[in-house]
């Protein structure tokens, strides 16, 4: 089973990358586009049938590893 | 099985003369995968058939080579059993492509070549070059290949001490990016890639394979599948960390006594590496590739044996060992597998899915690869001009403010602060001086190293700017108080199959060898790139040269940087005030013509002899050779480092004086001295029969030259700028 | 006085860290992140680097290994943990310290000697320090900007945790002595019990004179 | 207008990052997850109501920066 996974960062923490991005859209002339932010995007497959099963394997993985809870969050998806 | 045709061979790069060679020295029409393995062999990259002719010309050896071109990388004995061995390899084509990966796999691949040989890297350097600043795309390739070389160089964990940038629009098209590596063994623990013992093992190690950098395979894929989009060659993404656990993997297994042999997967991957061991032991050799670990499914014998997945190395263990060796290999959680053997059937031999796909003896892979003796014309020196008139009227603080600012001139630390150039421990002169200092760790000796050219002079007289890039490095390494000891190079050059490139490139060579053999100061190891030309357009010959010189005691050495006001400033070496060609002229008046400055092989010799005697002596405070933007930037530069004035007079007005300020004469220094061994330092002079010029004084704050006035304030912050404000937006 | 140095797969400064405890007499032993034991040790020392190629997040995977559950415990009973650089991060992921490192503001590694104020000379890592002593110490990271949530740093102010601050050669902490967007300036801290510190900046470099500075030498002798 | 961005590597090119978290969560004893890939995953606003328009803004903004073609590919998705 397929799943895709996002990790973020909380809302109050300062994201780096987003900003500096941001800052690059604007030198480029896109002035339309704002407030963005970067976070991770994973995929992966989990050897398990049972959705209910294989999604918390996946919570797992965010938990233990994934993502850093101090300042990110995540959300999982079922794919295909 | 399959035939491949002749327009098969050409689109995978040779000619058609060069396919019916293959077909008389196998006596049957090639197919498919054996036609892939001779296009990556007999290809320039591989086989050097435009340049093997010339390359054999250069000096190899002197008393403390131990290993001359030929290996992987170069070997020259530092005394105590310790060698250093190291090469220059260039990644220009890829790094245009995609600049962070392509200039991250060119460390990665240098440092490679140095560590199969059993060397630890110590350090790295570059030497990249770009288009002019405005072009649209240079801004995003300097980015993109400062960080890739940081990214691998810094991950690694190995120093990144020194280099060149230079921007000039003949590499709008076709951008440079060379990387050098030097490493430290034991003298007798040098590993090399010849190959030996019918029935000995050959195993793989590294990364897993994939589809990356196959050349060709995209033109030549409707052979094998419809499904060409899944086919398509891609770029090589370096996997730093990967490498990092293949070297403590492979230093740790070469401890052992296991290992016959050892080679990375360069350029054309499995096929080059397997030929070159075989070739060299005058051996075949046995793959079976469905042994050959993969990252992605259903790869082909010739996409296993083409592809250029990075991080991965070829050994040839002694039988019986592989259990050995593979605990290591799996302790650094890397793939290992036996995929073949050595045989004495002198063919390469490759089986997949239990069937034969190629079997062409190794001799005709590489003895028999095409050699040319391209056609070439030489470049004459061109003529004096008189410019005095422009001269004349220039004023020596704009003068000097327009290099400081100048792209070329602007101190470089945007780029090195990028570099991890500290870790290890060992670094004495980082980035920012005349050659990069580490101590070998452990003692108190240390190498010196720098990467120098000057492709301006390099195009207006190919002949003497080969000369002149060699002696750049040699006069670096002096200036930091080392002893030069050998050279790799890196040949960068357009398209050789044209009788004016091929003609600079036959000249560089020239040069080069005189000048390797004037100062005992030969060449161990290099790569040539060819071809680097967009639109007809070739860049100009730039023959990149890395030096290494050895100090023998690391409390003697010195920095650029003035140590104490009222301390002298003598010029050594004999001042002309050649201005053709001087970045003056070239970057800032946009004159570039006439001659560069000549070059005395005798003079380069005597001055570096007695530069070092007085560092040796430590009557040197401080030293800077004199090379782009002449005197006055040198003196400028050495100010800046320093945070101390100094007080310099001509006694010559107009366009003398700006000649002699700015004129590049070559086999220059600035040496500092305390006026208590001025009178010595005559004498010794005198003795030696050098040239020897005081031209002022150190003191506080300000750079005065005549009735010119500047702080030195001001000038740090008028060569800081240009990089920090290009990259800001 | 013995120190374990944990190694784990791409750390890189353990030889450099290795040479600075040995030239202050610290018998040093090389500990590989797969032991489930560590030696008896006065001191435990996360060395600089790239473990795990910085890849996912700086020190995440490191922080998973089998022997950080010994170095936690070790922490827990008080005893001295350093963290250099990646040690840092990896103190954080493994939640010994507070708060997280991110991204340098202007998203380029930086390499090069900056000053740090000293704001709590009371701890085993710089009671030899001299109170506010200002330490030129060289940064090499892309990750080193400090981010704790509000109420992390108000516990970090109130139980004087923050150990060393950027500044600018005169001891001034400003926006301009910032190299890369750490908050409040923050260059070092200590958990609550004083006893696990993590910095950026690399003291081990700079215990040489010969290779650019001798500063980094008073934490040293503050270690003895 | 808000966007989701996926930014992800092409299919055969090597995913340094995800294979070394692969080898971390193996070690975690997740022994059910396999074929992890990492990507990116931006999320921004478009000052601009009409969707296809909108919808084009963001994706010259991953064609001029946040995706490199080379190596990489990218999808958009609309937001709420
Ligand atoms: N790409 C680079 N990487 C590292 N160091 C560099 C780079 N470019 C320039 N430097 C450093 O900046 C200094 C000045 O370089 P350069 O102008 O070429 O000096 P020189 O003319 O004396 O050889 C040298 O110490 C050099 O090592
Ligand atoms: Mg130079």
């Amino acid at each position: 089973m397929k799943f895709e996974i996002f990790v973020t960062l909380k809302k109050d923490v300062l994201d780096p990358q987003g900003k500096a991005v941001e800052g690059a859209i604007k030198n480029l002339g896109l002035s339309t586009i704002s407030n963005i932010r970067q976070g991770k995007y994973f995929t992966l497959e989990v050897a398990e049938t049972d959705e209910h099963k294989a999604k918390q394997q996946a919570e797992e993985a965010c938990k233990k590893l994934l993502a850093n809870l101090t300042i990110e969050e995540y959300s999982i998806k079922k794919l295909s | 099985m399959e035939q491949t045709t002749v327009d098969q061979a050409k689109q995978l790069g040779l000619t058609e003369s060069e396919f019916d060679k293959i077909k008389e020295l196998i006596g049957r029409i090639p197919n498919f995968t054996e036609l892939g393995i001779f296009s990556a062999m007999w290809n320039e990259h591989c086989s050097y058939k435009s340049s093997r002719v010339w390359l054999s010309k250069l000096p190899t050896k002197n008393k403390y080579v131990v290993q001359g071109p030929g290996e992987n990388a170069g070997v020259i004995d530092i005394g105590d059993d310790d060698v250093a061995i190291f090469k220059i390899e260039s990644h220009n084509h890829p790094s245009y492509i995609e600049p962070y990966q392509g200039a991250a796999t060119g460390v990665g691949g240098i440092l490679r070549d140095v560590f199969t040989m059993g060397a630890r890297p110590i350090a790295n350097l570059n030497s990249i070059r770009f288009g002019k600043p405005e072009h649209p795309k240079t801004k995003h390739l300097l980015n993109g290949v400062v960080s890739g070389i940081a990214g691998y160089g810094n991950c690694m964990g190995i120093p990144t001490v020194g280099g060149e940038v230079e921007f000039d629009e003949c590499y709008d098209g076709n951008i440079l990016v060379n990387a050098m590596n030097i490493g430290l063994a034991k003298k007798n623990k040098v590993f090399l890639s010849i190959a030996s013992g019918v029935g000995n093992p050959v195993i793989y190690v590294g990364s897993k394979t994939g589809r990356d950098g196959i050349h060709g395979a995209s033109m030549a894929s409707q052979e094998f599948d419809d499904n060409s989009e899944a086919k398509k060659p891609t770029v090589q993404v370096g996997d730093p960390f990967a490498e990092k656990l293949l070297l403590e993997a492979c230093l740790e297994l070469m401890k052992t006594d296991t290992i016959i042999s050892i080679q990375d997967m360069g350029a054309a991957g499995l096929t080059s590496s397997s030929v070159e061991m075989a070739s060299k032991g005058k051996l075949g050799i046995e793959i079976d590739l469905n042994k050959v670990p993969c990252r992605e499914t259903e790869m082909q014998p010739f996409e296993l044996m083409l592809s250029e997945s990075q991080e991965r190395m070829l050994i040839v263990l002694k039988e019986g060992k592989e259990k050995e060796a593979e605990k290591i290999f799996k302790k650094w959680d890397l793939d290992f597998s036996v995929i073949g053997k050595m045989t004495n059937s002198k063919n390469l031999v490759l089986h997949f899915n239990k069937e034969v796909v190629c079997d062409i003896p190794i001799s005709s892979l590489a003895d028999e690869a095409p050699k040319y003796n391209r056609e070439w014309i030489s470049t004459p020196l061109p003529e004096e001009i008189n410019i005095d008139k422009k001269l004349n009227d220039l004023d020596i603080k704009d003068c000097l403010i327009k290099l400081l600012t100048h792209p070329n001139q602007s101190n470089k630390s945007w780029v090195w602060e990028q570099y991890d150039h500290m870790v290890m421990g060992d670094t004495i002169q980082k980035p920012g001086g005349d050659a990069a200092v580490v101590r070998v760790h452990g003692t108190n000796k240390a190498i010196a190293a720098t990467v120098d050219c000057t492709p301006r002079y390099c195009f207006a007289h190919p002949h003497t700017g080969g000369m002149q890039a060699v002696c750049e490095t040699y006069r670096n390494l002096s200036a930091v108080g080392a002893e030069p000891r050998a050279i790799t190079n890196c040949l960068n050059f357009g398209n050789p199959e044209k009788k004016e490139i091929m003609g600079q490139f036959v000249e560089v060579i020239k040069g080069m060898s005189e000048a390797c053999l004037a100062l005992d100061y030969p060449v161990i190891s290099g790569n040539v790139s060819l071809y680097n030309e967009t639109n007809g357009i070739g860049i100009k010959p730039t023959p990149t040269i890395g030096g290494v010189g050895l100090i023998q005691d690391s409390n003697k050495s010195t920095t650029i940087s003035i140590k104490a006001t009222g301390n002298l400033l003598l010029i050594i070496g004999e001042t002309k005030g050649h201005i053709h060609q001087s970045a003056l002229c070239y970057d800032i008046l946009h004159i570039k013509k006439g001659p560069p400055p000549t070059i005395n092989l005798a003079e380069e010799k005597k001055n570096s002899l007695f530069v070092r005697n007085l560092i040796n002596k430590k009557i040197a405070q401080s030293v800077h050779d004199i090379s782009d933007g002449g005197i006055a930037l040198t003196i400028a530069e050495m100010c800046m480092s320093g945070k101390i004035g100094a007080n310099i007079t001509t006694n010559l007005i107009d366009a003398e004086r700006i000649k002699f300020l700015f004129g590049e004469d070559q086999a220059r220094y600035v040496v500092e001295v305390r006026s208590a061994d001025y009178d010595n330092v005559v004498k010794l002079a005198k003795e030696q029969e050098v040239s020897l010029l005081q031209i002022g004084s150190t003191k506080a704050e300000n750079l005065t030259i005549d009735d010119m006035k500047i702080t030195v304030e001001d000038m740090l912050t008028l060569n800081n700028k240009w990089f920090h404000n290009y990259n800001s937006n | 006085m013995k120190a374990s140095v944990i190694v784990f797969p791409g750390s890189n400064c353990d030889r450099d860290i290795q040479v600075a405890l040995e030239k202050f007499q610290i018998a040093t032993t090389m500990v590989w992140h797969q032991e489930t034991e560590l030696p008896k040790s006065d001191l435990v020392v996360l060395p600089g680097g790239f473990s795990y190629g910085d890849y996912l997040r700086c020190g995440s995977m490191a922080s998973k290994s089998k022997i950080m559950k010994e170095v936690i415990q070790y922490a827990g009973t008080g005893g001295y943990v350093f963290g250099i650089c990646n040690g840092f991060q990896i103190l954080t992921e493994a939640g010994l310290l507070p708060g997280a490192l991110l991204r340098n503001n202007k998203l380029k590694f930086i390499c090069k000697d900056v000053q740090i104020k000293t704001i709590n000379n009371q701890t085993a890592f710089t009671k030899k320090l001299s109170e506010h002593k200002i330490l030129t110490v060289p940064i090499a990271h892309n990750d080193g900007n400090f981010f704790a949530s509000k109420e992390e740093i108000q516990s970090l102010k109130d139980n004087n945790q923050i150990v060393f601050q950027y500044c600018d050669k005169e001891g001034n902490i400003s926006g301009e002595s910032n190299p890369n967007g750490s908050f409040l300036n923050i260059a070092g801290i200590v958990n609550k019990n004083k006893n696990v510190l993590g910095m950026m900046p690399h003291p081990e470099r700079v215990i040489d004179q010969l290779l650019g500075g001798t500063d980094g030498q008073e934490i040293f002798r503050s270690l003895l």
